[in-house]
């Protein structure tokens, strides 16, 4: 089978990830106070990014051949894709939500950082120890769960980064940290995938091969099971940091930005002594 | 109304009783962090001598092939020690110390927020230095495995003497000193400010003290675990790097490099700071794209935890891992560059006035511009195959720690030192000391470049009678022999502005930074009163007042 | 103070790495060892499970503690400080225990690396909670002394925070060496 | 240039391939350094502070645009420089699949263990290879870490205890190839010296074959005393001389000394004259190198010499 014909076939229409995404889109028109702009269109693109890491090759691959192009579409799902949805909710909308009665108040409990953090980073752990992820990729429901709760879990995690409402945020410093923790939470994991033996997902070592291209997999593109790993921890590690590096970039940038809250008011022209140095000592 | 800020922020600890006794006790008894950044730097100073007296020996006996003047284990032992003593006794602690010094005055605090741990940091520092020289006085000599002390061959049964137990018991002391001064320097920086002086004001130097403090608490634990294994491995027979009985020889140079790596950031950030305050006072002008070099920092900071393994490239890691660290060391370029450029364009357009230290500036531009962009060309795999472990790398690593951090001290030094001891330091002697240190130090490693990619290993004690090498390492000999010199005229200056240097009165430079506003040398409790902070050049603002700095500085 | 509180959050952060590199030996080594002793063959994870939470309960004490001195009740102040240093004690005494019963199957930090990495590991952590056990030991002698008078104290408030990292620590640490061996 | 060496003599495909990435890649630092050195020695000139200038300059606080356009450019050069690295590493190090090593290198402090294991031949420190064949090698450490580089012929790879690496190892033309170790390994790194051989295929295979012979053990004269002096001192503890007793694998294997060009792994070229010297006293050579000083009387050498000598004969 050519790559190319692989790439036209192997997409698989799963009326769950529609379902799913008409889910948000409706969750988000039905935000109060939400209409189309600039922002929207961020929010469009997410969700349109997100339905095809679902049902494209990528996905394909990731459930029957290569443990990378699962961690491509793991970091698509947990870091990129929620990022774009996030910040397509306008704050008005989110203020609003916020203000539900029940609903409100879970979005607030989830929205601090220390559960943010752990269920973040959290579902990065969980869903990658061995004997799990092999039991996902037996079940189709579990399946679905996982990459769901990757949606969600991301949403929840960039959250006091990124949130809509300014006061949600953490101040940039202590953002900074929350990021490079959660980098460090991320490196952990992408390390021990990396450096540990080949076979620590026995799904990927024997495809059962339905496209029939193992063997371009192995023998051209040279990507041994053990290779396939590497990458994929690496994947996990690499990338996935830059992207809470370039995070943190963001917020330190947002902060110079912003003009400064914490200015002293001190009169102008007081204390103009021509020579500086001199004043202290009168 | 006055304007004057009381001295003492609202949140600002009682402190401990500052006054001196006399004499030599109030120096060992001192918590006051001038006397104790004093102290740093004298013992820097004279571990940089011993440290340079090593690479002199070093050189001397790679001036021709088959040299005999050292015996193997000696060479081994002196490049060991040269390499331990300029990176963890020289460098590293000159920096701390610069910072111990600086941050509560730059910042407008009395001290800093623990002085007793302040002192405390030194006092470590100060022992770890003694009991790893202490080895050479031992009978098994000092440590001979290299500053990396690769395992197994710094563990039993290849290194039966206790050199490498030295080496891991004083680096283990003066690293968990280097903690405390980390935890210190964060929170001063972040509680001890005053009124006024936020964090996008802060001096950039502060910003890069910040940066590497918060490197030091979290990238020396990783080192100081490593030591406790290793010295558990040397002491008990335990077998976390022994492959002969179980353990991994490549687990240990994952540890080691994962501190060692960002401990070349802890080196040279603070520099960058030195040259940040320096360039702009020399050029009359602001910092250019301020917000732009303390973010860069930032980025520096956080890539630097992340790509140790290219350290490792001839390990056999597998070349998906090699490829992905290679792209990670190769972006830390980007906000390196940032910064030098805006060096640069700082300079542009300004009316420098060439004194010692920024001629200090200006070449330190130049010389790590080399250093780093060889360490673009080894980020990339195949190229780091060619001349890892080779000479060339010995040249890359002086030109970004000698040319890059070491220049800066020099600037820093002739910087500050009429603050530190209210004299200037002779400018002929300065002009003399730079140009013998930009020949010699140019001469010595420029040459090395080639060396490398010739085929010339590193950590040999003689090598191959090979066409052209002997002559090179000569030159490269001579070049350290001028450079010794130059060292030399250093200290002599150092000595000689002491007692009959020029009165250097409160701020001769016409800097911005608050620590100019007090007198030089600072009295014990720093300021009397704090001038009050409205931007990021408070004292360019009293001079000013009808043209003061935006604060959150305007671009152009 | 909020000084004393960060340096202790970012001493706390700084010895987190400290541990992380000793558990990361641990599970590097985890599984490479194919004769002689490993956690699953020497280990008991019932009773350590059981001592283990006499820790976790002095995390709750601790707790306890500083809720009594900012209520300014200061007999259940030196009470619920006495009660962490008994469970603590107690967690110790159980490690001595657990040390004792493997050296005299001559199980020890040479043996092999599921020695070296098990006994470096608890071994640390052991020692972070004697000093735990040294620090609430002064705290409770300046209580007896009548020193914190409440309702805040930043040494209550540090040591608490120290004490509660110690046992967050071994949270980690009986999971990765006892629940990942035996589950 | 050739006679410089190194970088500068590529000799395989794989090198050459290296050479070229780590001359565009110098080209262009050149380039940067010479853009900032402009710039720079500019800013000296004309920037410097005259008599006369007094006040201060204008004072500007920086450009946006400026800074986007100087982090997007440096961006670009990195995703060149990083395509070209993968495409380099491709080329000098493709997977070897499953085919097994053609040659085993085993570091020992400070020596270096040849084996050939399709035909079991065993040297030391001399590596023979076909000229134009693409050898894959095996490399394991005995003791510590070593590296095993020869800068000619292609990369650095280390020898790692209980991690063994592989390498392809070619060279163009025939001829010899110099290398060293490149890992720190102690006392006596500087001297722990390869040398590749790279022979046409008739005399490799000649050369194989010399190896594979068993040599004949001299029973009368001098000769015959020094085999007796090996057998009876301890030399036998640590070297292999097939045919004979001693079978150790501590020191190398002394089997065809008499072929090999150097002795000590590269300390000494192989003469009788320095053979002798190296045996009255190996540590005047390689000082803290395992073999001792046997403290042999001259007689005593000089029938070692002789026997050592006569093992090329068959």
């Amino acid at each position: 089978m050519s790559v190319l014909h692989f790439l036209g076939t192997a997409w698989s229409f799963e009326p769950w990830a529609v379902i799913f995404a008409l889910a948000l889109i409706a969750s988000y028109a039905a935000l109060p106070g939400s209409r189309l702009n600039g922002k929207s269109l961020l929010f469009a693109s997410g969700i349109f990014l997100m339905v095809l890491a679902l049902v494209s090759p990528l996905d394909y691959l990731g459930r029957n051949y290569l443990f990378s192009a699962h961690m491509v579409q793991h970091i698509l799902l947990l870091l990129v894709i929620p990022l774009m949805l996030l910040s397509g909710i306008p704050e008005k909308a989110a203020e609003k939500a916020l203000a539900l009665p029940i609903a409100g108040g879970v979005m607030k409990f989830l929205g601090n950082p220390i559960p943010a953090w752990l269920l973040g980073v959290g579902s990065m752990w969980v869903w990658h120890m061995p004997s799990l992820h092999d039991t996902v990729m037996k079940n189709e429901n579990l399946y679905i769960a996982q990459q769901i709760s990757f949606v969600l879990t991301g949403v929840i995690f960039w959250w006091p980064v990124f949130a809509p409402v300014k006061s949600g945020r953490l101040a940039p410093l202590a953002a900074t940290l929350y990021l490079a923790s959660a980098c460090l939470g991320c490196t952990i994991l992408g390390m021990l995938i990396t450096f540990a033996g080949a076979g620590l997902y026995p799904a990927y070592a024997n495809p059962a091969d339905p496209a029939g291209i193992l063997s371009y997999i192995r023998n051209d593109l040279c990507i041994t099971p053990g290779v396939d790993q590497q990458i994929g921890g690496l994947t996990m590690w690499v990338p996935g940091c830059l992207i809470y590096l370039a995070a943190s970039m963001v917020t330190i940038a947002r902060w110079y930005a912003s003009p400064e809250p914490d200015t002293v008011n001190i009169p102008a022209g007081e204390g103009s002594i021509a020579k500086a140095g001199s004043y202290v000592r009168d | 109304m006055s304007s004057r800020i009381p001295l003492v922020p609202e949140n600002a600890v009682p402190l401990p009783s500052l006054k001196a006794n006399n004499g030599l006790l109030s120096w060992v008894s001192s918590i006051d962090h001038k006397q104790i950044g004093i102290m740093y730097l004298i013992i820097t100073l004279i571990y940089f001598l011993l440290g340079g007296l090593e690479a002199l020996l070093i050189r001397v006996q790679l001036a021709h092939p088959g040299n005999d003047f050292l015996t193997p284990e000696l060479y081994n032992q002196l490049f060991t020690m040269h390499g331990t003593t300029m990176i963890f006794f020289v460098v590293m602690p000159f920096l701390i110390g610069v910072g111990v010094y600086l941050l509560p005055l730059m910042i407008g605090a009395r001290d800093m927020a623990f002085p007793r741990l302040n002192a405390l940091s030194f006092w470590l520092f100060f022992f770890g230095g003694i009991l790893l020289y202490y080895s050479f006085f031992t009978q098994s000599g000092a440590p001979d495995v290299g500053w990396f002390a690769y395992a197994p061959l710094s563990e039993k049964p290849f290194s039966l003497n206790k050199g490498p137990t030295y080496w891991a018991l004083g680096l283990l002391a003066s690293g968990i000193g280097s903690v405390a001064s980390g935890l210190n320097n964060v929170v001063t920086i972040l509680t001890m400010r005053t009124p006024g002086m936020t964090m996008r004001r802060i001096p950039l130097f502060v910003w890069m003290m910040l940066v590497t403090s918060l490197l030091l608490v979290f990238v020396i634990p990783i080192i100081t675990a490593a030591f406790a294994m290793m010295l558990l491995d040397s002491i008990l027979g335990a077998t976390f790097f022994t492959p002969a009985h179980g353990g991994s020889a490549i687990l240990w140079q994952h540890f080691f490099w994962g501190f060692g790596h960002p401990e070349v950031y802890i080196l040279i950030l603070p520099a960058f700071g030195i040259i940040s305050e320096v360039i702009p006072v020399f050029s009359r002008k602001p910092i250019y794209g301020y917000e732009f070099v303390a973010a860069s920092t930032v980025a520096i900071g956080l890539l630097s935890l992340g790509v140790w393994a290219h350290h490792m490239f001839a390990v056999g890691l597998g070349n998906a891992a090699n490829a992905y660290f290679s792209l990670a060391s190769m972006l830390i370029a980007i906000p390196t560059g940032v910064k030098v450029l805006n060096w640069v364009a700082t300079m542009w357009g300004g009316r420098i006035n060439f004194a010692t230290p920024m001629l200090f500036g200006t070449a330190f531009i130049i010389e790590f511009v080399v250093g780093g962009l060889t360490g673009v060309a080894i980020a990339s795999v195949p190229i780091d195959w060619v001349v890892t472990d080779s000479y060339f790398i010995v040249a890359h690593f002086h030109y970004a720690i000698f040319g890059g951090s070491v220049f800066a001290i020099f600037a820093g030094v002739y910087y500050w030192f009429p603050k530190f001891t209210g004299r200037m330091l002779s400018e002929t002697l300065g002009k003399w000391h730079f140009w013998l240190t930009v020949i010699g130090f140019n001469m010595t490693f420029f040459i090395q470049h080639f060396l490398g990619v010739m085929g010339m290993p590193r950590r040999t004690y003689t090598y191959y009678d090979m066409p052209y090498w002997g002559s090179m390492n000569l030159i490269s000999t001579i070049g350290a022999m001028i450079l010794g010199l130059s060292v030399l005229i250093f200290v002599w200056n150092i000595l000689v502005s002491l007692r009959h240097g020029r009165p250097a009165g409160d701020n001769p430079w016409n800097a911005w930074t608050l620590e100019w506003a007090t007198t030089s040398p600072p009295a014990v409790e720093n300021f009397e009163l704090v001038p009050p902070v409205r931007g990021r050049r408070p004292l360019w603002d009293l001079a000013h007042p009808d043209m003061p700095d935006e604060p959150g500085a305007k671009t152009v | 103070m909020a000084n004393n509180r960060m340096l202790v959050g970012f001493f706390i952060a700084s010895e987190s790495i400290f541990f992380l590199m000793l558990i990361l030996a641990y599970v590097n080594f985890h599984g490479s060892v194919t004769d002689g002793p490993t956690a699953v063959n020497s280990l008991n994870p019932v009773v350590t499970g059981i001592f283990s939470l006499f820790l976790f309960a002095s995390s709750f004490t601790i707790w306890l503690a500083g809720k009594s001195l900012r209520n300014k009740n200061h007999f259940m102040l030196k009470v619920w400080i006495l009660a962490t240093i008994v469970l603590g004690a107690v967690f110790i005494f159980g490690q001595g225990l657990e040390w004792s019963g493997l050296l005299d199957k001559n199980i020890t930090i040479s043996r092999n690396v599921f020695g070296t990495t098990f006994f470096t590991l608890t071994g640390f952590h052991g020692f972070h909670v004697c000093v735990g056990l040294i620090m609430l030991s002064l705290l409770l002698g300046l209580a007896l002394a009548g020193d914190f008078k409440g309702p805040k104290s930043d040494a209550v408030e540090c040591i608490s925070l120290y004490w509660h990292f110690v046992d967050g620590v071994w949270v980690v640490v009986f999971s990765v060496i006892y629940l990942w061996a035996f589950l | 240039m050739e006679n410089l060496g190194g970088l500068f003599n590529p000799s395989s495909p794989e090198m050459e391939a290296m050479a070229g990435l780590t001359y565009y890649t110098i080209a262009l630092c050149l380039v940067i350094l010479g853009i900032i050195v402009i710039a720079v020695a500019y800013i000296i000139i004309r920037y410097r502070k005259k008599p006369g200038d007094d006040g201060e300059p204008y004072q500007n606080f920086g450009n946006i645009k400026l800074e986007i356009v100087w982090t997007v450019i440096p961006i670009a050069m990195v995703a060149v420089l990083f395509l070209l690295t993968c495409s380099t590493m491709k080329e000098v190090d493709p997977p070897a699949g499953d085919r097994d090593p053609d040659l085993v290198i085993i570091g020992h402090q400070w020596w270096w263990e040849i084996r050939y294991p399709s035909s079991g031949v065993s040297t030391s420190n001399e590596i023979h290879i076909p000229a134009g064949e693409k050898m894959l090698v095996r490399l394991e450490s005995i003791d510590v870490i070593h590296d095993f580089w020869v800068p000619e012929l292609g990369r650095k790879i280390d020898l790692v205890p209980g991690h063994p690496n592989y390498i392809w190892l070619v060279a163009g033309k025939p001829g010899v190839y110099l290398g060293a170790c490149a890992e720190f390994c102690g006392d006596q790194h500087a001297n722990m010296r390869i040398r590749v051989v790279a022979e046409p295929e008739a005399e490799f295979k000649k050369w194989l074959d010399g190896q594979l012979a068993i040599p004949r053990t001299p029973t009368g004269g001098i000769a015959g005393e020094g085999a007796n002096l090996f057998q009876t001192m301890a030399c036998m503890n640590c070297h292999t001389i097939r045919g004979t007793a001693a079978a150790a694998r501590v020191g190398p294997d002394l089997t065809h000394l008499a072929d090999r060009d150097t002795i000590g792994a590269g300390v000494l070229t192989n003469t009788p004259e320095n053979l002798a010297k190296w045996l009255a006293n190996p540590q005047r050579y390689k000082q803290g190198a395992f073999m001792p000083n046997m403290k042999l009387s001259d007689s005593e050498v000089k029938s070692i010499v002789a026997y050592l000598e006569a093992l090329d004969e068959q």
